[in-house]
């Protein structure tokens, strides 16, 4: 009961982050002229996976094993019953029904981030309702829901590589298969940092429930996943803000927001298994590399991933996997042991599941891409809504009216 | 009559209004433009770029006189808007060939 | 301890439905000269409600029935310990009042969205202090406090009639009573889509407090009731942009959210009672009637129920407690038997809930009105006031002031 | 595990309350060319304090205790276990660790409401570092931490002496030497009070966490605690807004906020105590006696307490202090008992845990401030900077781009 | 051609905008202003100190138009933005010496 | 003196700018108005109305000039400033019979 109470409030803040935390996260960053299409991209990715997820994701993800690639048990939930407890945890199984769901919604929202202010969106209803079917139902299956990557040992406590490198993949493919925005190297100013910081500290809050609520248990190690969640969000704000400042002069807000997103992403799949001290070290290299992978990589290699998915998620993301790898701490959780603490193997087994999900992610996520593209009449809108604006184009819509 | 339009930094317009009120001027149109001058715009920062923004803020005020005004007026604007700093701004001066006051009907000198 | 633990989350989630949620959903649909007054009614709402209900309105509705009409116990909850517990859940009573507080408070401030910009914000603040009294506590003891609807049979797991019809006839009375805008029917442009969009998705999370925090237990029903909670509101609002789509060729945000809002309406009776599949049903159909509900049926009667109270709260209410009537599973909750599953009578049952309360609240929420509006001198604003915007001459400020 | 359910999402309720409410509620009171720094004042505050607890702040505070004046374990939270246990509550030592840290993030950042938009951004950042060593660990430790205070019998359930009297005092001191800003007295308009209002019904909603939470239990006290919580705050909106309004004719927004903040300031100390008669009273006191902190002491003074961190969170924060000593009541909790229940000492013992803090407090923040003004070459921004904004000259970014 | 400038209150904007387009006027610019004149400016609160706000918002309307049309223009302006309550704002007259329009290079009466 | 008044699409203001800072303008002033002419609005829904928008997003830029500049300016402006599609805008040219330069009080063509 005490598990179930907290599972169930961790489910609701893990809601929280995609159709509020992630909305202003992201809709603060895009331009005025787009920030209700960039607000309706995350919430209706959320709404979208809702669905989807009832309907057959679940089942694909969780059902019965099948060979180590999909699950299956049946569509609509049917044979689940309200009795039916999730072995880990003993919590009502439609409660770890609705806990995957969110998981689900927050990972197809944070691949918007790569591709706003251009994408039709009617193109994204489309693709994220297939995405979560063909991509991410797979790879939680092969993670979490008993698939061959478990059985390989692949350590993920609360999806860095199910949702972040996941997501950071797919944004990069189809901001690759999109193109550049028309304003692309411009001055593009964020409407609003505001909402930025509100949506991250958001996000924050609703991490908490992403990570100590993945333990499924209101335990010591649920405490544990907590607090370095905690430590390493503020750490990685503190190095990104920090070489920012070094580099130039300036504390700027947007580097804050994005250096705790950055902690958290890297904290994510090592929540459950390592210290106070190894979080200080993830938090604190997750700010430095996700700075370099927005400041440098982008730049270097001149994609136009708009708000940072796969500089952030993707590298941070990378980093958080194979941190857990080297910092795992059996006195934490016996489940994870890492090289530190002698077993060596766990680095290369973190670094396969990493390259099976880029591959399978960036492939499927292309063939995602194109089907709905094709569905949709092309996925790109027209010169001359973008330079309008998708807001009015899209959805007759102002984001402010103020006097 | 005489449009007086002066463009000036947006912290001075409290005391440009104090000024020419007291000079007995009770009208004036006050609007938000930016301004691109000498003064260079300040720098901002996007997600590891930076840059140059070359529009500054400026408080643009039009004050519509009679011609007898006109100096007293402009004098009383300079020295209340300078702070000796480049970016301090201009006043433009135009012919105003009738004005209407909207409420009463009232003409020319009788509506400024 | 873990039914308390849950319970006192889902207090908090319902709390911040309404000066947080409710008033940024509100706030962000009326003119931006009106946007803090809007604000206003819903915060003063919940805190005019959280007084009047310690002092009198908790007993009122839950203390001893006296002949299934009201309840009586004491005023300022005296005579009620720390230690005592209440038999559902067995969690504190004191946990119950507060409960039960919050949603006193959300039933009040959802009335307001029929009749902002026009109102005395005095007007306001007596008339909420005796609806809460007069109107709500009646209600809630007939349904929920060992009332004489209770012992009819009717079904509302978490407050469709009680919170949202109630609510809904509420608005529409009083604003037939205070009459149309001034300017009803010209263009009012909402002053933020954003902030609308951010309330709507706070109201999302509060309301999982609200549906499965009612089954006063962290158990198995608690957790269906969430599921279904979230799969009516995300299917609702599909349905409501598809047909808002068909009809406009635009996918706005601001349906979006009132689709969201019209499904949560209308699985609130029905959440502890039915299954997943019947919770898509549901929401479908709610997003469907309640954008008719506001497009048609509020333009062919041309009454000035501002942002929808009743369009959205009275119809997607009526719908669901029908609902309720029809898909209740006895698997899900064995408290409750539908049409469906051998139980004809329900649907019944609920239509008789269904109009007792709306002749209740239309005949008492007109009378408490009116004394309101002699109390204060008259309840609506001069031409003038309302030209100018509530902002400016009740609360002598403005909502934002950017550079 | 039901108590770990609570605490657990009581922690995430009290974090929620820095970055985003307070980030808001302050935000929202400066001047658009503020914004962002005042919100990133708060967020940093947080960010600082989460790395500096689990360095050393924690083990000062709840380490072993070295006389009666300050603890100390190992640094980097070293020692402790996963499975260690609190005595009260039995939740786990980790997460006791970051439900304290919370409270430390809370308490600098409340002090930055007295200094907005003069403080060098820099200056904030050490000087928060190093005060929550010097002078919020200590205080912690004499009250909580089995530190004299403690021993003396000083009652404070959830912080009005370690955190508002704290914060109040340290903004105080510090808004003294640092001086008025330069336009102090003229008008200087809030940028969004609509932002203000979000933050404080956000801080109200952590506030459950605050003050249930700091029962380290899910039992009946902390019901009780989150009742008296609730209808303080609303009782000290009501009072302030109505005294507001007899002065100047205006229900303002600010007010009501403002008042929410006192009142859940004053029943800090009280929550876990009194009952919810007694809440009325102190909330009510509390609405007035901050209105007259802000309106009348402020005036009288001079000194720029630019957001009132003094006048509402010292003024409320004393008058709670002592209230207690007034209304604690045994058979609420058997910890406390007050003037009202026969205990007339208790009254003096608040009084002196008063004096001690702000003794205490004012000197240590004195020397802080001093030291972080010196390593950061002075604490002041240049004029210039000042007119200019801190949001362009510190963080090079504008809180609002909208077309 | 002339340019008549009228500052006049937010909400007549709606009604001036329909009776110059009666008038076969088809283009004008519109911006929002602050205006400071014989109306008195409302007071805000702010932590209990009261500022009166001596700026109230208007709308200022540019329209260019050939000579002929000057009066009858000024006539329907005067006419539909008028409540005959202070602070109905003023319309000013100037002369314009030369119109482009941007699109076709048309020049002066083509193009305004 | 002349005082060229453009009216122009909102992403052309870069292209513009760039084009007279060219010329060694150096200085301008910019505002966001609302413009109504031949080009449409746009419409917005609110809650199941359609309501068409008359007023489109348009900027002003002001520049004043000595005389001699005054064809050269327009021209450029003109270039930078077309699509060749409906709502391109308009250039209005009038008479600027003094300018200030308020922190050095320099006058007239010491001071555009
Ligand atoms: N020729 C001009 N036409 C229109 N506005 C001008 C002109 N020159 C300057 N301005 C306005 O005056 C402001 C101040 O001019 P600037 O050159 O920066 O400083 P200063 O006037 O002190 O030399 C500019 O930002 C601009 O708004
Ligand atoms: N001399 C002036 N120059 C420029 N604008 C003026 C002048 N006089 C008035 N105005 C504008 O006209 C508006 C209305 O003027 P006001 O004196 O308040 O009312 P009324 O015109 O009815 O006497 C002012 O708010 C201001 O914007
Ligand atoms: N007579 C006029 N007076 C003032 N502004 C005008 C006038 N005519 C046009 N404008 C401005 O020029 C803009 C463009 O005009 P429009 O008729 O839409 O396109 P075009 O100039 O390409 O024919 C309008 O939106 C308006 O701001």
């Amino acid at each position: 009961m005490g598990n179930t109470a907290w599972v169930l409030t961790a489910t609701a803040l893990v809601m929280l982050m995609t159709p509020a935390g992630l909305a202003l996260f992201y809709g603060g960053m895009s331009r005025s002229k787009n920030l209700l299409n960039t607000i309706a991209m995350s919430v209706m990715g959320y709404v979208v996976a809702a669905v989807v997820w009832v309907v057959a994701g679940y089942t694909l993800a969780f059902g019965t094993d099948i060979g180590g690639i999909i699950g299956f048990d049946s569509l609509f939930l049917s044979g689940i019953k309200v009795t039916d407890l999730w072995a880990t945890g003993s919590i009502p199984v439609l409660l770890f029904v609705a806990f995957q769901m969110t998981f689900a919604g927050i990972t197809v929202s944070l691949a918007s981030g790569a591709i706003i202010e251009r994408l039709k969106f009617s193109t994204w209803l489309v693709f994220a309702a297939i995405w979560i079917l063909a991509v991410y139902a797979p790879v939680a299956h092969w993670v979490w829901g008993g698939g061959f990557l478990s059985k390989l040992g692949v350590l993920d406590f609360a999806g860095g590589t199910v949702v972040h490198i996941n997501a950071g993949i797919a944004g990069l493919v189809v901001a690759l298969m999109l193109g550049r925005r028309a304003d692309y190297g411009k001055a593009m100013f964020p409407s609003s940092v505001t909402l930025t910081v509100l949506g991250a500290s958001m996000l924050w809050f609703g991490w908490f429930g992403f990570n100590a609520g993945s333990e499924l248990a209101a335990d010591g190690i649920a405490a544990s996943a907590f607090l370095v969640t905690n430590t390493a969000a503020a750490i990685a704000a503190l190095a990104w803000m920090t070489i920012e400042y070094i580099t130039y002069k300036k504390f700027t807000l947007l580097g804050i927001a994005s250096g705790i997103v950055a902690g958290l992403v890297a904290i994510t799949p090592a929540a459950g298994f390592v210290d106070t001290s190894a979080s200080l070290i993830i938090g604190a290299v997750a700010g430095i590399v996700a700075f370099y992978g927005v400041n440098g990589l982008k730049k270097a290699l001149k994609y136009d991933d708009s708000l940072d998915a796969f500089g952030i998620h993707g590298v941070a993301g990378i980093w958080g996997a194979i941190a857990t790898g080297i910092f795992a701490n059996p006195e934490v959780n016996e489940l994870g042991t890492g090289l530190l603490y002698g077993n060596a193997d766990q680095v290369m087994i973190q670094i396969e599941g990493i390259i099976v999900t880029i591959v399978y992610t960036a492939i499927a996520t292309a063939i995602v891409f194109k089907i709905a593209s094709i569905l949709t009449g092309g996925a790109r809108v027209s010169a001359d809504a973008e330079s309008q604006g998708l807001d009015e184009v899209e959805h007759g819509e102002k984001a402010f009216n103020l006097r | 009559m005489k449009k007086i339009e002066s463009i000036i930094k947006p912290f001075k317009l409290e005391d440009v209004k104090d000024a020419l009120a007291e000079l007995d001027i009770t009208g004036m149109t006050v609007s938000e433009v930016k301004g691109y001058g000498r003064q260079q715009g300040h720098s901002e920062l996007y997600r590891g770029a930076e840059y140059v923004v070359d529009f500054l803020p400026k408080i643009k005020i039009e004050v519509v006189v009679v011609d007898e005004l006109v100096d007293k007026v402009i004098d009383v604007i300079v020295k209340s808007a300078r702070t000796g700093k480049i970016g301090d701004g201009k006043i433009f001066v135009s012919n105003v060939e009738k004005s209407v006051r909207i409420r009463t009907g009232e003409l020319d000198n009788e509506a400024v």
